[in-house]
């Protein structure tokens, strides 16, 4: 009871301590440039430092947590790709150039790209198509519940209920893996799924997609119930039928929306590795890079130059993602 | 609701939301079931097996010799094969080389000249003109029909375990504050970064996307010796929950800034503008106009972010501890799975208890992702 | 908490040794972090023996665990954070930890303890030895809690049904693999799943056959990487694994089961009806993976994996694993701590109950809490040679990684050449 | 066969009724205006004709189909919404070419009616602009542009032309009157503020009042012949002075007593119950001249006068109370506030409501 | 001290030059209307005094400071948009209260006066309605009250009136007035497309043409006195008939020979150097009467007429081409499609542009 009511305490403190940082801050930069109640030159001139100053005053816990949390390790992370594996001697680029002549690194980033090719797109896709589904439907939402749990389901559950999908066992068994029991009743061959070079990606990347799906879904749900419901009811009255309506009149509406699903799900590719780590670790060729660095990141006490190494590379990825939506964010605001 | 309701549209509609709905739920079933399943028969049979009745062949120790009693001069040793479940056997043997060597009713006579008898209920005699000895009893091999049973153990289990209230109330200490506080900052952010005017505002957004990529694992060292330092500098302890809130928050950040910022930056200009002409500052418009009309974005936000920090289990151990006051719900419920984690048994059922909370705050939230929040608003779009 | 065993009740427990150390440690109102792999089960076990530890010295004793202990412990010695006291599976985590300076060298002396007390005790002695930051090789860790892994685990009674003996040797064993599969069963269950850590049964199998093909100072070589790991000692060793595994007619569901299976799973094959099969090697802790229910002695038994007849001078070597205590911040607490693992009664309580093996020579084999623990416990106090399981010996990028994979690929088709070559490449690579 | 044919139809949200059950024929190729009130159910009325709403009750039949359950593409129907609507990721060609593309038109097709659509609402330099970079009448352009590119049964306007400036009115409107003209077949309904376009345009005016129909007529008809005193006052700009009558006389004709003792005799007939009653007399101020003596309607002092240049507006303390009533004169009549005046108006331009507001027949 | 100035101000879109240099005073307490074709700036213009459209050159004024830089926020302001920009999550009541809760009046205050104007706008009914559940009308109220509630310098009104009905269109415009009147220091400026209103409420009309001022002036000014050809077309419904005009004669008064050899003398001195030159003559359809023989301006073949009730309006074939012409009877006049008819008018209503379109001064 006592803990129940010092996690209440807590909860609010901390919840409370940050909206009054906002109001606080707020009320104190309209006190410091006053506008109401001077002369109005005065108040124009406060109004001008005031706005000049109050998007910083809005940023302001953004930017701090987001240098002191992310920022600050990508630096530190950069630092220690260019030592070796204590972090103690400097060794210049020899952890970059061993990464390239690693065989597994090499795999990883080919691995990565088949990741980045099918993932956000197919869970994006996916998304999307419940999304517009469920909402035409009355027991929608109950639908979407279904869809979203496998989001809710922590990765070690994630892992068993995949288990019992792609398990295998010899032929002539009972098959306790679902999708070999339905191959073998239809007469086939079981087959170690996860086993298969090359394939297994793919079956790994369904565990991700079929998580990740929940996280599209929700999002893109929330945006086409935005999109003004008159366009649609006149493009209805154009005599434009469902798909006609998806593709050409709702799609282009959240386009946007799309795309922010999709950059947050391929970033969050790059950076998938419970799902490898849990049901191969790397092994039978589906290493990627986030394992891969995780890996030389703690391993065995870890190769801290190595692991920082890779993570670098992660980071760099990203780069071209920032630059379009850089281009994205000032075309938006100029139109 | 357009007034479209009978198109024949509508059940291909309805069938490929079922069909879509199915396949995913499919996996998850089969967690579902197994968690309700013995322990012994989930690596055994696949969970479909377990809806229907089916033919399996069980072993089953006799009683030893203590148990045997003296009846018409031969010693006796009977009981029940099934103890007790609801089933019923077709063979039986006492050979592991032939488990269903005689069928149900008949009289095997075993290698000690012993006579066995398997009744289709499962009643059996074991009668020996000699006395039997050894505390080992006999095995008998049975083939028997099972119905479907599942069982309430393995979350009893799971929700028996010491410690796992005071966990609970841990988990949501850690989640809700860190749900709600990069909520707050992350909305004040996204507002500026749609909303107002200021240089550099366009590379500020792609360094948010940019900080998405940074992994996890690379911040957790600097960063809890940065705690420690500042503990140590403070005078208090390293690991706190305001130390695990800020790095929830942290971690979070990126996503809720971008995600808001695509949504706040699509609110129709017009209705700042009047706000604005009503005489409202920046904070009185983000405050009445901007997060009213967010909901949709924040309540998707909330409930990922709720999500993840209650299913999270790395962040918490580095930031609060792994000891018996700190742990948090996933963390005490891996602790069950032991040392070598292979209670699938316990995993199946805990996957369920720690998947209620997030689906109820998913409920509880769909309800803000509503339609025709704006409608009303603007004339002519 | 009450503590499990009344001090001076039962006459099996050295109590005199755990009298004496309660008059020599007072340290009412200290604090003791310590962090281990022990969860579940194991967590509740270690618990009662803290409690003795508690109830002598009076300091306030904290355990935690973590699924991610490996990677928590780097963190938090990295961070400078770490607790006072932690205790770790692996010698190469431990190796790596002393030389970058976060481990305190255990008091002197601690070699010569080991030495006397414990059985086959230079073994252990090399096994507790590292380099320090400064180079300097000093005992750094305590061994308690041993796992014996050289052990064959079989359903007696299905032996009896089908009229097999226990094989004394390694040529019997062979023998016995032989005729079950001529009389049309499945002589092995193996598996290797183990998700993340796929493989790693098989190198048990791999370093086992290793200890009864080639001398202890081939093996230590090999696990240094003093002899490349394509070298035809070890190539014998894995072919001698693959003599087992791949085999379809010996294992139980084929050769692409053997990898594809979990190594959780993979025992229960032998209480199936009719058995699925009739061995299965494994360690000392698998028997929490068999059915409810499932006595060992009575349902199921063990054998030690039998040496070859053909090599009597290698004696009976015992491969295992164990977990080994370390301090990490030097406290009289996290001292004392160790001083108390070298009292019987830290083992003694522990065996006592269950899953606990010591190689510790003076404590009261009695107090084993059953005639199967008992008998594991007397393969380790009988071992001419312990060696550790060589793969949490070696870097973690090949014991906890290449070897790994190597042995998938090995069980996969790749001959022993290549994967001892791939291996040995990936060794190189990290040097 | 009527072109649109509405029984009973009623409509409602929740426990509101907003459409109370409209009977109404409309004739194929027939024009159709519906005034009224705003918020008096007109967009309603329209949008469940589109079928963008659903029926609460009553049928509705397009060409003699009913339609109750036909989604809206397949009604044959252009509709021009009152708050435009536009796809705003389109630019204003692509919205007008929306339609004909779905209905897979060809591409010289689209190209001639959007251009010929854009030229008649003065758009063609905009044809390559987004939505939001329009001005609000040009964006009201668009959405009519976008219902007249298309070949529909029945054309829905709903308030089409109310951001346009006059002279661009004008020319719209008479492009849908040729429109209307050319499309022989095509059932439009018009919804409107402007007594103007109503008058001009329709065929039958439907006056809407509170979900029900006050009167369905020709224009001229609702103008000279309102059947209630709803539609004798919503009919006509400034509305029609409306005054508390005493009837006198009955008979062929009714001779009636104004307040401040004016007498005067119309040659509207009444049954001889009526006599006693209290009657609502009216007068258009349109139909008021200033007296030059003799059959006086109305005296009152001058309260204000607005000049629209055209006209100019008397407006004269009401001897009954209430709202002032209000005169029209030519041009800028020199009238100074303060004056006392009295008008007259030719008898058969009175109109006599009975106590209940309904219009004694002529 | 002007309470709103204008000075050369400048917009422009990218290259697109929307509103090119206006200069402009409206005196402390004035009136102003603002009126153009659709598209020509005005709700740019009024953007721009309220503060929400950047400017791109020149300065403004309010209240003789300057507040090219200054917020909206502070530049007191109260505004009714074209698009209504309501506040969707919030009701009727609320929407109207925001203003001033904002400025932190009293509770009792906010309610008064939200009730005061929902009742004037007859929206009292629909206070606890979100927008969206209101009819386009309604909406476009809740509009115009969120402004009438507050107290603000310069009041700025776009179209507000444009979704209304002619009754609530007439009351509202009144009680627009009457607020101009309380509020005797109040500037306001507003948009309109409807003549009635613009005459009717303004002190000034400015007229817009694609950005630029046609011209200023008192409404009475604009309809007897266009400066130009653009102005006389615009002010006025049906617009003024044009026919190309030449000067025979010129002096004290001018002689012009209209299309049809129709001579005309006007009471508008013209220079000599006019003479000869090819001049535009105009004449509302207002000021044309039937004609009775002799000083005919016009005559032709009745195409089509349209009987509005109060008056017909008939339209002639232009003799010069082009659009017909087109001139008002009052009532119901009895004219045949095809009749020859002709029109006279007085001298004094008719007008006579320059060959740029400029009218000779009286
Ligand atoms: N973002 C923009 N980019 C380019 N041109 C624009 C933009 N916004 C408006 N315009 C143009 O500016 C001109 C003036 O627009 P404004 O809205 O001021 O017109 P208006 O006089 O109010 O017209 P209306 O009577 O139709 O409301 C229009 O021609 C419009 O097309
Ligand atoms: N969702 C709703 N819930 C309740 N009432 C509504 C809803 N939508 C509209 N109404 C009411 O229905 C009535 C009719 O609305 P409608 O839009 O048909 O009016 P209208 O005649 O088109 O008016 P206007 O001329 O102002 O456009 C209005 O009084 C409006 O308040
Ligand atoms: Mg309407
Ligand atoms: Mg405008």
């Amino acid at each position: 009871m006592q803990q129940l009511f010092m996690a209440i305490v807590t909860m609010a403190a901390g919840v409370f301590a940050c909206a009054a940082y906002f109001f606080l801050t707020n009320w104190l930069l309209d006190r410091i440039f006053p506008s109401r109640g001077v002369s109005s030159a005065r108040a124009s001139r406060n109004m001008r430092i005031a706005n000049q100053i109050r998007p910083w005053l809005f940023l302001g816990p953004a930017l701090l947590l987001l240098s002191v949390y992310l920022i600050y390790p990508v630096i530190e992370s950069v630092w220690l790709s260019l030592h070796d594996r204590s972090g103690q001697a400097f060794v210049g680029l020899a952890n970059f150039n061993w990464m390239i002549h690693d065989g597994e690194f090499r795999q990883s980033i080919f691995n990565n790209f088949l990741w980045l090719l099918v993932v956000p797109a197919l869970a994006t896709f996916f998304g999307l198509v419940i999304a517009a589904l469920t909402d035409r439907i009355w027991w929608g939402n109950i639908a979407k519940t279904l869809i979203f749990m496998p989001m809710a389901i922590s990765f070690v559950g994630a892992s068993v209920i995949w288990k019992f999908i792609y398990d295998y066992r010899a032929e002539g068994r009972d098959q306790i893996g679902l999708l070999n029991a339905i191959v073998t009743s239809l007469g086939g061959a079981p087959q170690a799924w996860i086993t298969l070079p090359f394939w297994n990606n793919f079956f790994l990347m369904v565990i991700l997609i079929w998580i990740q799906t929940g996280f599209a879904m929700v999002i893109l749900s929330a945006a086409l119930r935005g999109i003004p419901e008159e366009t649609i009811e006149a493009a209805v009255i154009d005599g434009a039928n469902g798909w006609q309506i998806f593709f050409k009149i709702m799609i282009p509406q959240i386009w946007g929306t799309i795309a922010v699903v999709w950059t947050t799900i391929t970033i969050l590719v790059l950076k998938v590795f419970d799902i490898v780590l849990a049901m191969t670790n790397g092994q039978w060729q589906t290493q990627v890079l986030a394992n891969l660095m995780f890996d030389w990141m703690f391993r065995g006490g870890g190769d801290f130059g190595r692991g920082a190494a890779i993570a670098v590379i992660i980071m760099a990825l990203v780069v071209p993602i920032m630059i379009w939506n850089i281009r994205n964010a000032t075309r938006e605001m100029k139109g | 609701m357009l007034a479209t309701k009978r198109s024949p549209l509508v059940w291909a509609v309805h069938l490929s939301v079922l069909l879509i709905v199915i396949l995913w739920t499919l996996p998850t079933a089969g967690l579902l079931i197994s968690s309700l399943r013995d322990k012994d028969q989930l690596a055994v049979s696949g969970w479909w097996t377990a809806l229907s009745t089916s033919s399996q062949n069980l072993v089953y120790r006799a009683p030893g010799a203590e148990a045997q009693a003296q009846k018409d001069g031969k010693f006796v040793i009977s009981g029940n094969v099934l103890d007790g479940a609801n089933a019923k056997v077709s063979a039986f043997g006492f050979s592991s080389r032939e488990p269903a060597a005689f069928p149900a009713g008949q009289t095997a006579t075993l290698n000690d000249g012993a006579q066995l008898t398997v009744r289709e209920d499962g009643s059996f005699d074991l009668v020996s003109d000699k006395s039997f000895e050894g505390d080992r009893g006999q095995r008998i091999f049975i083939t028997a029909g099972v119905p479907p049973r599942f069982t309430f153990d393995n979350y009893r289990e799971v929700l028996r375990a010491a410690g796992i209230g005071t966990s609970f109330i841990n988990s949501l200490t850690v989640a809700i504050p860190a749900t709600v506080i990069p909520i707050l900052i992350a909305a004040f952010a996204a507002y500026a970064l749609a909303w107002m005017q200021f240089p550099g505002r366009a590379v500020l957004v792609a360094v948010v996307v940019g900080l998405l990529v940074v992994p996890l694992q690379m911040s957790l060292i600097p960063l809890l010796r940065l705690y420690n330092s500042i503990g140590g500098m403070l005078g208090v302890p390293a690991k706190t929950y305001a130390g695990i809130w800020l790095a929830h928050t942290g971690f979070g950040l990126p996503l809720a800034i971008y995600l808001l910022r695509n949504y706040m930056a699509g609110l129709p200009k017009e209705i700042m503008e009047s706000a604005r002409v009503d005489g409202a500052s920046d904070f009185e418009i983000f405050v009445k106009i901007i997060l009213p009309l967010s909901f949709p974005a924040l309540a998707s936000f909330a409930i990922f972010q709720f999500l993840w920090t209650w299913n999270d289990l790395l962040v918490a151990m580095v930031f609060l501890g792994a000891g018996d006051q700190e742990l948090v719900l996933t963390g005490r419920l891996v602790n069950l799975l032991g040392s070598r984690g292979g209670n699938w048994e316990i995993l199946t059922a805990s996957a369920f208890i720690t998947i209620i909370v997030p689906l109820l705050v998913f409920f509880a939230l769909q309800r803000y992702l509503v339609r025709g929040l704006l409608a009303g608003s603007v004339k002519g779009g | 908490a009450e503590l499990k065993f009344k001090p001076g009740e039962d006459s099996k427990f050295n109590w005199s040794s755990y009298d004496s150390f309660k008059s020599g440690h007072d340290l009412k109102g200290q604090t003791l972090a310590i962090f281990g792999p022990w969860r579940g089960e194991d967590q509740v076990l270690f618990e009662s023996i803290l409690d003795y530890f508690r109830a002598a010295t009076g300091v306030d004793v904290k355990y935690s665990s973590s699924e991610n202990y490996e990677q928590q412990i780097v963190i938090d010695t990295q961070a400078g954070s770490p607790p006072d006291v932690a205790i770790l599976p692996q010698p190469g985590l431990i190796a790596d930890l002393a030389s970058k300076g976060y481990l305190t060298p255990l008091a002197e002396g601690t070699d010569k303890w080991l030495l006397d007390n414990y059985s086959a005790g230079q073994s252990w002695v090399d096994l507790s030895t590292y380099a320090g930051k400064d180079g300097k090789k000093q005992v750094y860790a305590f061994p308690y809690k041993i796992d014996v892994k050289s052990l064959v685990w079989y359903v007696p009674e299905n032996f009896e049904d089908a009229g097999y003996q226990v094989p004394k040797t390694m040529e019997e064993l062979k023998a016995l693999t032989e005729k079950i599969a001529a009389d049309g069963g499945k002589p092995w269950c193996i598996g290797l799943g183990s998700g993340g850590a796929t493989g790693w049964p098989a190198t048990d199998w791999v370093e086992d056959l290793m200890l009864r093909t080639q001398t202890p100072e081939t093996y230590d070589k090999w696990v240094t990487n003093a002899i490349p790991f394509n070298d035809p000692a070890v190539l014998g060793a894995i072919d001698e694994f693959g003599w087992f595994a791949k085999n379809d007619k010996f294992v139980d569901g084929g050769v692409a089961a053997v990898s594809a299976t979990d190594f959780r799973d993979s025992p229960k094959g032998l209480f199936s009806s009719p058995p699925k099969c009739y061995l299965h090697k494994q360690a000392s802790f698998i028997p929490s993976f068999f059915p409810e229910g499932t006595k060992v002695g009575q349902d199921v038994d063990f054998f030690f994996m039998p040496p070859y007849a053909s090599k009597p001078e290698l004696g009976n070597p015992v491969l295992g694993a164990g977990t080994l205590a370390m301090v990490t911040k030097d406290t009289p607490a996290s001292r004392a701590f160790i001083d108390f693992l070298k009292t019987p009664i830290a083992h003694e309580v522990w065996m006592a109950q269950s899953s606990f093996l010591t190689p510790y020579k003076s404590v009261n084999k009695d107090a084993y809490a059953n005639g199967a623990m008992k008998k594991q416990g007397e393969i380790l106090l009988n071992a001419t040679t312990f060696r550790f399981d060589g793969s949490d010996l070696m870097p973690g990028k090949i014991g906890a990684g290449a070897f790994w994979t190597g042995m998938i690929d090995y069980v996969g088709g790749k001959s022993s050449a290549d994967v001892g070559a791939q291996i040995q490449k990936a060794w190189d690579a990290i040097k | 066969m009527a072109g649109l044919e509405l029984k009973n139809i009623r409509k409602s949200y929740g426990a509101v009724d907003i459409i109370k059950g409209v009977d109404l024929a409309i004739d194929k190729g027939e024009f159709v205006v519906f005034v009224g009130p705003s918020g008096c159910g007109k967009s309603t009325l329209l949008r469940m004709i589109a079928g963008l709403e659903e029926i609460t009750g009553g049928d509705m039949f397009i060409e003699g189909e009913r339609v109750n359950d036909v989604p809206p593409s397949k009604r044959g129907i252009a509709m021009v919404f009152q708050s435009y609507a536009l796809y705003p990721h389109m630019t204003v060609y692509d919205n007008m070419a929306f339609g004909m593309r779905i209905a897979h038109e060809s591409k010289e097709e689209i190209d001639r009616r959007v251009r010929a659509a854009a030229d008649i609402l003065q758009l063609t330099k905009y044809l390559d602009r987004l939505p939001k970079a329009l001005s609000g009448g040009q964006r009201q352009r668009v959405a009519i542009g976008r219902a007249i590119c298309r070949n529909p049964k029945v054309f829905l306007f709903d308030e089409p032309l109310s951001n346009l400036d006059a002279a661009l009115r004008v020319a719209t409107r008479i492009e849908i009157a040729k429109l209307h003209e050319t499309l022989a077949d095509t059932t439009m309904v018009y919804v409107t503020h402007d007594q103007v376009e109503a008058m001009t345009l329709a065929d039958r005016i439907v006056v809407l009042s509170a979900g029900h129909i006050e009167q369905v007529g020709a224009p001229l008809e609702l103008y000279d012949r309102p059947a209630n005193l709803f539609v004798a006052r919503f009919i006509g700009s400034p509305a029609m002075n409306i005054l508390p009558a005493k009837i006198l006389e009955t008979g062929e004709r009714t001779t009636v007593e104004l307040p401040g003792g004016l007498r005067q005799t119309l040659p509207i007939p009444t049954a001889a119950t009526e006599k006693g009653k209290t009657a609502s007399f009216g007068v258009r101020p349109e139909d008021l001249t200033i007296a030059s003596g003799g059959n006086d309607v109305l005296a009152g002092k001058v309260s204000i006068t607005e000049a629209l240049g055209e006209v100019t507006l008397i407006y004269l303390d009401n001897p009954a109370g209430g709202e002032p009533l209000i005169a029209k004169a030519p041009g800028h009549a020199p009238v100074e506030r303060g004056t006392a005046l009295s008008f007259s108006a030719d008898p058969a331009k009175m109109h006599l409501f009975d106590p209940n507001g309904i219009s004694y027949i002529r």
